[in-house]
């Protein structure tokens, strides 16, 4: 298992924590490569259905990070996210889902060393979990009966 | 009658036994019960974390062990020096998992590092300052220089007590007795603390520091509350007053005997008599 | 840490103290009670450290200022960058003692923590007619403090029987599963 | 009953309403009928058994056609309602809401404000059999919970039987029919099937009237009504939101408080 | 069939040094619908560029992929670039090669792995994008200052000055802010109120320029070319329309302790009071805390004194609101006070005192004429001790960042006092002397050379009082770290320059970000320091770091230039990732089917209503419409909208998609 490398999507906001990243950058801070970041333009506009869809399509983990309370570019997007990922989580906990996997935070432009830390962090704890198999065999079927239409 | 845990430490059954007589008194004038925590050892003090650090550790480390075993939640430990280690100690236990693991080891028995480690100042301020003022019968009006000396406030994030620089806890609790305490500079200077055998000279040189600037200052007493301060600033000044070139009597009396006198207590009760530098006014 | 010389690396994993992080502003110095007492003042020690080099790392284990210094916490009290330099000390001391490299005008000071611990070791409490007999035999200050005893004992302060602690087999196991080699 | 029977035979005779929907006799249990003649007035019922949710039709332009309607709605299909007035689906001048109390009381509502200070004082139905199941999927390890939910949704076929018994499905197109990009996969398979009902449960976020249509109307009897059941309580312990506030709320998705609970947010 | 081509960056060393660049050009040539992979040493570089649009016209790309820096920096240059080719610029994506791959992992295998996903993303990205236009919104042409000082005074004026109008919003009964206070300024030595108070009287007479003072900004709406900002104008007590600043009622004001702001507490003032003589506006307020007739409700003097009767104690704070193009942030900093050091004495010492305050002892205009004198007993002090880096640079404190400006005013303090006591002794304690900038390093020479100013290195422990005399305890850490005491009558703490309080507040409002450390951020720590990263809002000043006067004088001139440069056309181009409601063919329209939920979604009041109507006029249908002025692009309604009716351009659904699952398989 400790060869396991997880492989992470980040879903992140444009204004604060896809900034913040820039500044582990500039600030040459290092992190674990497993992580590879989607730039949206606020948290508000992450689709629940990207998330289910980075764990059918192999992710291990997920993080979704914006700006903090009150600092948010649009005023607000990122206060609409929280209370969707509140119910979201619930009903996947309640489906069975692991949401030890999706790692949710605020990181501001100012906190490189934040992402940093967040990355590592989350890559360790999904090291510790293991690969999301679980989930992904459900996809495999699915991937199945791809091929059976497409073969006819 | 509330009951407390209590760790007297070795000078308090030796050179300091005035200060334990006054705890003891003073406890039990406003009905707490003081229980000794059964077969305690030293902390270890200055020689131990000087010379090895797991010794250190490990000797504060049985006292702690053997409070909880008792089920004590609060443990009252008037020794600055001791309040020192004890507080320390249980701190980095409980900020290193594995140290907690070694130590316990070595000790043989198992911490939970939950213990609540109280000075003197902070068991009057829970369990007495309520009623202190209306008990004042014979207020101690006077001049007080209030010494806090190094072990009682510091380190600040460790202890937690009272504030970085120029400390207030004791100097309010006098007020309250009746007492004036000056606005000095070496509240919290070290007075020489464990060289006071080994390095006589220094400790001359610190406490005479810091009886001079009490005694510029007009302070008619000292009022301190760790048993090494008090016996340097104390039974030291026949030294102190050689490395000033003149003769001081500011006496240097334990908050206890103070607050003791205070509220009633007879001189003989708060063991005043054994100072070495008497206590003329009283 | 990784291009620092060995002691220093060794140093940080034990205090958990870098050295690096003092940018010698001497505030310590500055408010450190027996400085002028010392052969390396506080900022002085804490730059040789920095530099590194073995000889100066010998020139502390030597020092005075080791065994000089009272570990007050004036220091890391008012150090504007948290450094913990009584944890420095402590450290220096221990491996000074463990080297053999004690500065011969501190022995005093050694020789009374050593009385000190014995006293302890044997009775679990500190007994101080056995402290400040074991630190004469260790010192020959002979005469030293004769006045203040019968002083004391008048007041009660020198008991002469001394106070045991009943499970003394605890204790000194404490001590040999903590002993320091050299000791 | 007579009352209702009384009022619906005014209502179609005055003309103002063309159609009643509501209740009538089946061979198992009442069924929905349509009733646009006063003499067919007779056939309709209404009893604790009525609990099938009528305002699902209401949306369904083909049937409603312009006409005005009344309707005999059920304590959770009141709550729709009052739901699909919020999402502006409904006009109040062209819509007549019956429902008959549990003291057998006929109830005409003249202000939709009327069926949300009804649904207040009225007694919710209970459903215990849920309650039990949730209880029992609650206590199970999380592992043990997507063993249950994928073997249960493995042998869903995605006939959508439980979309079209919902009155809150009136998307003109819904989300398995999008295929820019292709979200879900439109054939039945485990996972796909999963992805389905997440959607249908987290579409219903603030909405749902908790009726349970959609686990009742589903052929293979699987207990998707638990999802939405599910949200309905997430809601309500995280927002303490109750389902009759939630449906006349803008939204509660699309409103937020500054204080919502974010302990899960590093 | 898509033509994309990649464009791989080296960043010279930044990013080639960790990544295999050749290795991602190559990979990235394989990806099908790749029809060019390149890379080249500085792709943002003109050759690069170049390079870049050689192979549009060449290759007839449909869409580019630059693996560079982040997008936050070039995403700009390379759009340009594209549409300077003919291909629309927002067919044009950047894949984050440097700060998110090059700079943050070591060189390896898997670094370069990571970019070449990173590329694989981006081009099935651009592969689902739109050829886009810039959408054209109007500006509206007045433009906001927030704060009077020096900073925003510049600002102001250059704005005024280009034939643009500005409102000068200050929170203080007078503009002139820190500046005003100081004595002498470094490194010329000239004196401040005598540059400074043209400028204010400048900015009252300006007909551009609309001044608020006593007034805070309380709600700020809108977006770069359209903000709408509410303006909250704290009641004074007295109608400026008839007040004439005779100033009769201060002098007649019974309540006259009360510690002078302007003075730094060193002076006091009344109740009813205009901070200091040349004060603009030159008139009165009545400070409600402190006055007698709020607290007791009798006295009423100035009113009985008043010549023309324009006392009024009933007027309540206004709130006004004004259309605004631009704002320029030049809200300013603070010093912190004495009472912020333990072992300084925690404040107790009269004449232990912040810079500040000393340049009010030092300054003419001051409580003591000029003369530097001890406020505890106005005695004139033989022996002075400057202590620098007093909170700054000092983590313990939670600063630890440089203030800049203590080195030059500490030997500007020294100095002055040299001047102005003959015989005097003065100590500088310093860590270390940082005097960059013209004549600066000359003007601390002077100091130490010509006016004799000791200068010990090394930081002070503690100070304590001892006979009237401070005890400044000392080392010299250039004598082998030496102890020194030194016994002084006054010692003066350079304290550290700090964001003022409520600055975390006022960004919020304004949605701007700041710094760990309350100041505010700019858009680039190189590329746009008078920049927010909100449109339309520019920062000046000491409010973004401490910061001496030419500097900020340099920064408010800059802030104002974007602001006249905004200003200089009648519409503003903005980028048009906005969100659209989609239509298809009857009788469905849309997708949209009217539930409007996503209008409480957004925070822009962006979402309205339109109405299909059927040729004979009856409505069909009514949907969702965006408008594209207000929405700024967050995407909420998007991430929201149940049957995926709403989509944002640039991030549409499909991209964001197509982003994922390229980097998954």
């Amino acid at each position: 298992m400790s060869e396991f490398e997880p492989k992470i999507v980040a879903f992140v906001c444009n204004w604060c924590t896809y900034a913040g990243a820039d500044l582990t950058g500039t600030s040459r801070m290092k992190y674990a490569s497993n992580v590879k970041i989607v730039r949206f333009p606020c948290t508000g506009r992450i689709d629940f259905m990207l998330l289910l869809k980075a764990f059918a399509e192999g992710a291990d983990g997920i993080i979704v990070s914006g700006c903090h309370p009150n600092d948010c570019h649009y005023t607000s997007g990122n206060f609409h996210a929280r209370r969707r990922w509140v119910v979201f989580r619930g009903l996947l906990d309640f489906m069975g889902i692991d949401v030890k996997r999706i790692q949710f935070s605020w990181v501001s432009a100012a906190e490189g060393a934040k992402w940093a830390e967040i990355v590592n962090s989350t890559v360790a704890a999904i090291r510790e979990l293991g690969p999301y198999i679980e989930y992904r065999k459900a996809a495999d079927y699915l991937a199945q009966q791809e091929k059976e239409v497409f073969n006819g | 009658m509330i009951k407390l845990g209590f760790y007297p430490g070795c000078s308090l059954t030796g050179s300091s036994s005035d200060y334990a007589e006054s705890v003891l008194a003073l406890a039990k004038a406003f009905d707490l019960e003081l229980t000794e925590i059964p077969d305690w050892n030293c902390c270890g003090a200055t020689a131990a974390h000087n010379m090895n650090k797991e010794l250190a550790l490990s000797l504060s480390a049985r006292i702690l062990a053997l409070a909880e075993k008792q089920q004590m939640d609060e443990v009252v430990v008037p020794c600055a020096a001791c309040y020192n280690r004890l507080s320390v100690t249980q701190y980095e236990l409980n900020k290193d998992a594995d140290l907690k693991k070694r130590i316990c080891d070595i000790i043989g028995m198992p911490i939970n590092g939950n213990l609540h480690i109280l000075n003197v100042m902070q068991m009057i301020d829970k369990y007495i300052t309520g009623r202190l003022e209306e008990k004042v019968t014979n207020p101690f009006t006077r001049k007080v220089a209030c010494y806090y000396g190094c072990l009682l406030v510091r380190p600040h994030d460790i202890l937690k007590f009272d504030r970085l620089e120029d400390p207030q806890s004791m100097d309010v609790l006098m007020e309250k007795v009746g007492a004036e305490p000056i606005d000095w500079a070496f509240k919290t200077e070290c007075c020489g603390a464990g060289f006071s055998v080994s390095h006589t000279d220094a400790v001359a040189k610190l406490s005479g520091n810091i009886v001079k600037d009490a005694a510029d200052r007009g302070a008619e007493a000292i009022i301190v509350a760790c048993p090494m301060c008090q016996s340097n600033l104390d039974m030291r000044r026949a030294q102190i007053n050689e490395y000033l070139k003149k003769k001081t009597d500011i006496p240097v009396i334990y908050i206890t005997q103070a607050i003791g006198l205070a509220v009633g207590l007879s001189a003989k009760d708060v063991s005043l008599q054994k100072l070495f530098v008497p206590a003329t006014f009283v | 840490m990784g291009n620092k010389p060995k002691a220093i690396q060794e140093l940080q994993r034990q205090t958990g103290v870098n050295v690096s992080h003092c940018y010698q502003c001497g505030k310590c110095t500055a408010g450190c009670e027996l400085a002028d007492e010392m052969d390396y003042p506080p900022s002085l020690l804490m730059h040789m450290l920095q530099r590194g080099d073995e000889s100066l790392m010998q020139q502390l284990l030597h020092s005075k200022t080791i065994w000089l210094c009272v570990s007050c916490q004036n220091c890391v009290t008012r150090c504007p960058m948290q450094i913990d330099i009584p944890q420095i000390m402590d450290y220096l001391r221990e491996k000074s003692v463990r080297e053999n490299k004690i500065n011969p005008e501190s022995r005093d000071i050694v020789a009374f923590h050593r009385a000190f611990l014995d006293s302890v070791k044997f009775t679990g409490r500190l007994y101080e007619i056995g402290l400040i007999a074991g630190y004469k035999m260790r010192t020959f200050h002979l005469i030293q403090d004769v006045a203040m005893a019968p002083k004391m004992y008048s007041r009660g302060k020198l008991p002469l029987m001394p106070e045991l602690v009943k499970n003394r087999k605890h204790l000194s196991s404490i001590f040999f599963k903590t002993k320091n080699p050299k000791d | 009953m007579d009352e209702l029977r009384k009022k619906a035979t005014e209502l179609l005779q005055s003309g103002d309403v063309q159609m009643v929907i509501g209740y009538e006799k089946g061979t198992k249990g009442p069924r929905p009928c349509f009733i646009s003649v006063p003499e067919e007035a007779h056939k309709l019922i209404f009893d604790e058994q009525c609990t099938g949710n009528l305002a699902v039709y209401l949306t369904h332009k083909d049937l409603i056609a312009g006409q005005k309607v009344a309707i005999t709605a059920s304590y959770f299909a009141l709550r729709s309602i009052l739901r699909l007035f919020t999402e502006n689906q409904l006009q109040a001048d062209r819509l007549v809401v019956l429902t008959v109390s549990v003291d057998k009381q006929l109830i005409v509502f003249t202000a939709v404000d009327d069926i949300a200070a009804y649904l207040q004082s009225a007694p919710v139905p209970k459903r215990e059999d849920d309650a039990a199941l949730i209880a029992r999927l609650e206590a199970i390890s999380r592992e043990e919970r997507w063993a249950f939910w994928t073997e249960e949704l493995s042998k869903c076929f995605k006939c959508y039987a439980c979309r079209a018994a919902c009155p809150m499905c009136y998307c003109n197109k819904c989300i398995v029919e999008e295929n820019r990009p292709q979200w879900i996969q439109p054939w039945a398979s485990t996972l796909a099937n999963v992805e389905w009902h997440i959607n249908r449960a987290m579409h219903m976020t603030g909405r749902c009237s908790d009726c349970g249509a959609c686990g009742a109307a589903c052929p293979l009897g699987l207990p998707i009504h638990l999802l939405t059941r599910r949200i309905v309580q997430e809601v309500q312990e995280n927002f303490g939101i109750g389902a009759n506030e939630a449906v006349q709320k803008d939204n509660v998705l699309s409103t937020f408080k500054p204080e919502d609970k974010e302990n899960f947010i590093r | 069939m898509s033509k994309i081509g990649v464009f791989i960056c080296h960043c010279g060393e930044n990013i080639s040094a960790t990544v295999d660049v050749e290795k991602v050009a190559e990979e990235a040539a394989k990806f099908d619908g790749v029809e060019f992979a390149t890379h080249y040493k500085y792709m943002c570089s003109d050759p690069g560029q170049t390079l870049i649009k050689n192979a549009i016209r060449e290759k007839g790309l449909t869409g580019v992929v630059v693996g560079s820096c982040s997008p936050r920096m070039h995403e700009p240059t390379f759009r340009k670039a594209c549409a300077e080719a003919g291909l629309n610029p927002y067919m044009c994506e950047m894949a984050n090669l440097r700060e998110h791959c090059s700079w943050v992992h070591e060189k390896s295998e898997e670094t370069t792995e990571k970019a070449i996903v990173l590329i694989k993303m981006l081009v099935e990205k651009v592969k689902k994008n739109r050829s886009l236009n810039a959408i054209k919104v109007p500006i509206t042409k007045k433009a906001l200052v927030l704060g009077g000082g020096i900073a925003g005074i510049q600002a102001a004026l250059d704005i005024a000055n280009a034939g643009q109008q500005v409102i000068l919003v200050e929170k203080d009964p007078s503009i002139g802010g820190h500046m005003s206070q100081l004595s002498e300024t470094f490194p010329t030595l000239d004196c401040s109120q005598c540059i400074l108070t043209p400028r204010m009287v400048e900015v009252a007479q300006h007909p551009n320029i609309k001044l608020y003072n006593y007034a805070e900004l309380e709600k700020l709406e809108g977006f770069i070319g359209n903000f709408k900002a509410t303006i909250r104008l704290k009641a004074k007590s007295v109608d400026y329309s008839i007040c004439t600043g005779c100033g009769l009622c201060t002098t007649k004001c019974p309540s006259k302790k009360i510690p002078s702001e302007f003075n730094e507490g060193l002076g006091m003032r009344t109740a009813i009071y205009t901070p200091f003589p040349q004060a603009v506006p030159n008139k009165p307020v009545i400070d409600r805390e402190n006055c007698n007739y709020y607290k007791k409700g009798v006295c009423k003097i100035c009113q009985k004194v008043c010549p023309t009767g324009a006392i009024q104690y009933d007027l309540p704070d206004e709130l006004i609101t004004e259309d605004i193009g631009a704002i320029v942030i030049a809200t300013g900093f603070n010093v912190l006070k004495t009472n912020f050091f333990p072992e300084y004495g925690y404040g107790k010492y009269p004449d232990v005192i912040t810079g500040l305050q000393f340049e009010r002892l030092a300054s003419a205009s001051g409580p003591t004429l000029g003369e530097i004198r001890r406020p505890s007993d106005g005695k004139i002090p033989q022996k002075i001790v400057f202590i620098a880096c007093a909170g700054s640079r000092d983590q313990a404190k939670g600063i630890p960042y440089c203030s800049k400006i203590c080195c030059m005013y500490t030997a500007k303090h020294a100095m002055l006092y040299q001047h102005k006591v003959h015989g005097g002794e003065s100590y500088v304690f310093y860590m270390d002397i940082r005097a960059g900038g013209k004549n600066y390093e000359e003007f601390i020479r002077r100091a130490i050379e010509d006016d004799g100013v000791n200068y010990v290195r090394g930081r002070v422990a503690r100070i304590y009082e001892k006979d009237g005399k401070y005890i400044v305890k000392g080392v010299d850490t250039l004598l082998g770290s030496k102890q020194i005491e030194i016994e002084a009558d006054m010692v003066v703490l350079a304290t550290a320059g700090v964001a003022n309080a409520g600055a975390e507040e006022l960004a919020q409002k304004m949605h701007v970000s700041y710094d760990a450390y309350h100041f505010f951020a700019e858009a680039h720590p190189k590329l746009k320091p008078v920049e927010t990263n909100t449109a339309g809002i520019y920062l000046c000043g000491a409010c973004q770091a401490p910061k001496d006067i030419p500097e900020t004088v340099g920064m408010a001139s800059g802030a104002a230039a974007k602001v006249i440069g905004l200003f200089s056309n009648d519409e503003l181009t903005r980028e048009p990732l906005i969100a659209v409601v989609n239509r298809c063919a009857p009788p469905v329209f849309s997708t949209c089917v009217g539930c409007f939920m996503c209008q409480t979604a957004c925070p822009y009041n962006a979402i309205e209503r339109e109405e299909i109507k059927s040729r004979n006029g009856e409505v069909i249908k009514t949907i969702a419409k965006v408008n594209p002025g207000l929405c700024q692009g967050c995407g909420t309604c998007v991430a929201f909208c149940r049957s995926k009716a709403i989509d944002i351009q640039g991030y549409s659904n499909e991209q964001m998609f197509a982003e994922v699952m390229a980097m998954l398989n």
